[in-house]
């Protein structure tokens, strides 16, 4: 099994990656996709800028994306994070995993999403409803904890 | 020894404080860790003393691998700095 | 917000539901689907058929969304499970999780999932690859156990 | 009290093992839990011994909804019998 890791600008179709993971298949049972979404935050943003570290950033989920695979059964595996300028209601980064058992899978897209949160290098920076360029969005201890609690 | 060539890339608001993405600096004898390297980066400017003001807080990776302070920069080609990730 | 559910022998499509839990909205950052498929078992298996019992397959998934939209904060849900006879690599069940925040969107899904398969009136049936009908899939006590864990 | 009309269904293999999908029923009066109900019916005939030889195993639905044998049949319409689920 080798994952599909991307790093792009463009918008990703989760439609089409499920339809990818499956394709000619018989032995998957359980397929879990989670897809991370721009918020407008109740109106005030404008949209979300993306900076990443070009190179690490695929190594990172690279490996990230390896761990799943060494600790669950899986099928397929795929990783796709946009970088630059996002606005509400789009697409950020998309996890799709399968696996025979919906177990492996809903655990492995979990595992995925608490890792990257804590070691993609990536970086959100808020663009305001009124123009303005707000500021870098700050990690939380809560996602460092569960990305922690996986051991 | 001499001194050794490194590129040093900053990310965020990071890179924001220091005022420039990357750099090409040669690194004295002594270096020989990340702490080491940031010690040696705040003595050059007020700019990198406002970068790494909380050392704490700034994460760093050699050859895009994350690494703590303590880490050797043993044939390290490129350093980055950078604050704690948000992706996803 | 009112979960959708729906019962039908029609296959469904993931990215359908995706598009329309989303649609219009701003405040959704996580969206987590599952898809449970048919699986040939190593060959073994031509085909699933799942029974179903008419009204209450519809009342009890309505039960096991409303529960969830109690225990988590949904901006959307929408649960599909689909009946009759069904060919290794093709669909039977989706779960859709629509949320601000991703934690709620995984558990809310993997609840709904466990929930369905200890609650759902549906019962598999094999169909075997060499034309003959086997018996009945036998319900497991780990399903049972899991459920149990969500109190 | 006069004996009361039930619609029984049946599914998957407690289906098969009563050899037919639902019927209508006349309940005498003093059957008035679900487990007084499965009695009841062992005793019409060997078709329900087969259908319900572990009585554990068997669950039961009183108008679209999951009860347990000691639940009364109240004002009941539709009481369904059926094998562990395994949906999903």
């Amino acid at each position: 099994m080798t994952p599909t890791i991307r790093i792009q600008a463009d918008d990703f179709s989760a439609a089409d990656e499920i339809a990818a993971l499956g394709q000619g298949r018989a032995d998957i049972g359980a397929v879990v996709t989670f897809t991370g979404l721009c918020r407008d935050e109740g109106g005030r943003l404008a949209a979300l800028e993306l900076e990443h570290y070009p190179g690490m950033a695929e190594a990172e989920l690279g490996r990230v994306a390896d761990e799943a695979a060494r600790r669950w059964p899986l099928h397929g595996l795929t990783v796709i994070h946009r970088y630059g300028r996002i606005p509400p209601g789009a697409n950020i980064v998309l996890v799709a995993t399968a696996s025979a058992h919906r177990i492996a899978a809903f655990e492995a897209a979990s595992f995925l999403m608490d890792y990257l949160k804590t070691r993609a290098p990536f970086w959100k920076r808020e663009h305001l409803a009124d123009g303005t360029v707000g500021g870098w969005v700050a990690a939380t201890a809560a996602d460092d904890e569960r990305a922690a609690g996986w051991g | 020894m001499s001194a050794r060539r490194l590129k040093l890339v900053y990310f965020a608001w990071v890179r924001e404080r220091v005022g420039r993405p990357e750099e090409d600096v040669d690194v004295p004898e002594g270096v020989d860790t990340v702490a080491d390297l940031v010690r040696w980066l705040k003595s050059r400017g007020e700019e990198y003393d406002y970068a790494f003001e909380n050392e704490g807080v700034v994460r760093a990776a050699v050859d895009h691998l994350h690494v703590k302070p303590e880490a050797s920069l043993g044939e390290a080609r490129e350093v980055a700095f950078f604050p704690p990730m948000t992706g996803g």
